[in-house]
């Protein structure tokens, strides 16, 4: 058995506990790191499958605003004293969800190894017409252009969950300001340490949407980045979280959107038909719906953070 | 040496593994963190050894994990402050 | 050279590694939290350290180079005041 | 034995895990966090899907990988929308339970964010 097996392995064992940890703890704030954790792992084990895209995306995602979504809410839901702890489920519902999920498990084990050997892949015909969008990263490809569509419905998908989000709010307070975000320390190390990584965050994230052209990265990856930055901005108290009814935090919301949508619908002028791309013009269009998503993605997801308007937690 | 590199990164990943252990135990919230953070820190160093410095996107993932390698203690030092420091209201905010 | 490289590499991640390992038995044989957060940073700042300086000398380009001690700067940084800000929080939890 | 076979089975056990999780674990909060666990679990199979179809001088096969990709980010957005929801009932009810007027043995609503 070569190293690199056994570091799998042992990689995925540690996965394993990590997710059981999360998953059985008494303590909701341990289940919480345990969870944070778990994200870092499973970007080394996307990094193990040869995916460093998704491991990008995943190691800012599941490393940055889940865990600040995740720390956040926890510490609200334990400021006052916790509910008596709910009815346990008695041996017979456990033991019936034990082989529920034990029998689910191994089906969903039976079906990966049961894969028929020469694998059935896209990855011949991706890497053909690569050279036509003038990407040389497929993923990208995939994402921008050959099914540029469910990108797009994935980002008004983010929309909706954002405005779903928001609609949470009680009446008195539509419009306002998410309840998010902190009086600034003067000279506390938070301060210190936002000065220091959001202009490094910021680089990172425009750098990662920019290579993402040729190599991993893209614009998921960058606008995580670019979330997590601003949050930090709202933590440390350097921003303030904007209200939700302002006008140019609205325009930014929907800019990789209607970006999106107006490329989309030039194609039927330029290219053959919705979301076709001209010959030769493909990637700076692409670039251009890139750099509109990124800011999009990180602001939707900072806020998706935040949380519905309301500036006290008083019923 | 791409052998003895892997072996070091199997061998940081245990060491960092064995920490979590704190997660568990805790007692305080801030042991807790502090496993987190020393699994962030040795998560990079295994992920840059497992690629034994090859991979340019090795690089990339893990200069992303170390920009927000503190970010969940970040989030944490705040996480008991409540937001209704935030309470007054602002000039110009419908209420 | 070839060889003086590979030798530096191995003493550098070696030390590297050493570093973690001491991180962890700090991190789950010392008494209390300030004394574990101690541990903690060793092995952040200079295991991590060690680690990439180790593998700089096998890094394909310069600019990969650079990246690797810039994600050691973002580390040290990072961790240093990741630890001030637990250590206050765990100080304002028993003063107050 | 390859490194597909290994996450392949580390992934079909996540779900297994995720899943037991949703159905035995009480509190709204740490369903999420299940859910969570299943989702990722899946995505993983995904991932050694791709691995799998690893052909033409390419670690895997692009398309799974980008699905994998929108699919965290929506996965993130479905978990902050369930986090505002369960606040929310929190804020109004003072507590998390979804017992408390819902007949027991009837789980959840945040099940299938």
């Amino acid at each position: 058995m070569s190293s690199e097996l056994v570091f799998c392995i042992g990689l995925a064992l540690l996965i394993l506990a990590v997710a059981g940890f999360t998953i059985g703890v008494k303590e909701d704030f341990a289940a919480v790191v345990g969870f944070v954790v778990y994200g870092l792992l499973l970007s080394l084990a996307w990094m193990s499958l040869s995916s460093p895209d998704v491991a990008l995306t995943e190691a800012a995602v599941g490393g940055g605003v889940t865990g600040a979504l995740l720390l956040g809410a926890c510490a609200r839901l334990r400021t006052r004293e916790k509910p008596a702890e709910g009815h346990r489920p008695g041996w017979i519902n456990r033991g019936a969800a034990l082989v529920l999920c034990a029998g689910i498990s191994a089906g969903l084990a039976g079906v990966v190894l049961l894969l028929p050997d020469p694998a059935p892949t896209l990855a011949p015909p991706a890497r053909e017409h690569l050279l036509a969008t003038g990407l040389g990263n497929a993923v990208t490809a995939v994402l921008m252009a050959y099914r540029a569509l469910d990108t797009l419905l994935e980002k008004v998908v983010l929309l909706l969950a954002l405005v779903a989000v928001w609609s949470l709010a009680p009446d008195r307070f539509w419009g306002g300001r998410p309840a998010f975000g902190y009086r600034p320390e003067p000279g506390g190390p938070l301060i210190f340490l936002t000065r220091v990584l959001v202009p490094v965050g910021v680089v990172a994230g425009i750098y990662l949407f920019w290579v993402g052209a040729d190599a991993p990265g893209g614009a998921f990856a960058g606008g995580a980045i670019l979330a997590a930055m601003a949050i930090l901005g709202f933590i440390s108290g350097l921003s303030v979280v904007p209200a939700v009814n302002g006008f140019r935090l609205r325009f930014v919301l929907v800019a990789g959107v209607t970006v999106f949508i107006v490329a989309g619908l030039a194609g039927f002028a330029w290219a053959s038909g919705f979301l076709a791309y001209p010959v030769g013009f493909a990637k700076p269009i692409i670039l251009l719906i890139e750099l509109a998503m990124i800011f999009s993605i990180g602001a939707t997801l900072a806020l998706l953070v935040a949380g519905p308007p309301g500036r006290s937690l008083k019923p | 040496m791409p052998e003895f590199l892997l072996a070091a990164a199997g061998f940081v990943l245990a060491m960092v593994a064995l920490g979590l252990v704190r997660i568990l135990r805790g007692p305080e919230d801030g042991d807790r963190m502090m496993a987190a953070q020393l699994l962030g820190t040795g998560g990079i160093a295994a992920l840059l050894l497992a690629a034994g410095g090859g991979l340019p996107a090795a690089a990339d993932v893990a200069l992303t994990l170390a920009l927000l390698a503190a970010f969940a203690s970040m989030a944490f030092a705040k996480s008991g402050v409540s937001p209704e420091a935030y309470d007054e209201p602002k000039p110009g905010e419908k209420e | 050279m070839r060889l003086a490289l590979d030798i530096f590499t191995i003493v550098a991640v070696s030390s590297g590694a050493f570093f973690f390992l001491a991180g962890t038995v700090g991190l789950l044989r010392f008494p209390d939290t300030l004394t574990r957060l101690h541990a903690l940073t060793k092995a952040d700042n200079l295991g991590l350290g060690l680690i990439m300086l180790g593998l700089l000398p096998h890094v394909a380009w310069p600019f990969v180079a650079l990246k690797l001690v810039a994600v050691w700067v973002l580390a040290l940084v990072a961790s240093a005041s990741a630890s001030q800000l637990i250590a206050r929080k765990v100080r304002g939890r028993r003063g107050s | 034995m390859s490194v597909a076979t290994i996450f392949g089975i580390c992934a079909a056990i996540l779900v297994g895990f995720g899943l037991f999780g949703l159905i035995l674990q009480s509190q709204p909060f740490r369903k999420i966090l299940a859910f969570n666990v299943l989702g990722s679990g899946i995505f993983l199979s995904f991932g050694v899907v791709a691995r799998r179809g690893a052909a033409a001088g390419m670690g895997g096969d692009p398309i799974p990988q980008a699905l994998v990709i929108t699919g965290i980010v929506v996965a993130f957005s479905a978990t902050a929308l369930a986090v505002a929801i369960l606040l929310r009932l929190f804020e109004e009810t003072g507590g998390t339970s979804l017992q408390d007027d819902a007949p027991k043995g009837s789980k959840s609503e945040e099940a299938d964010d």
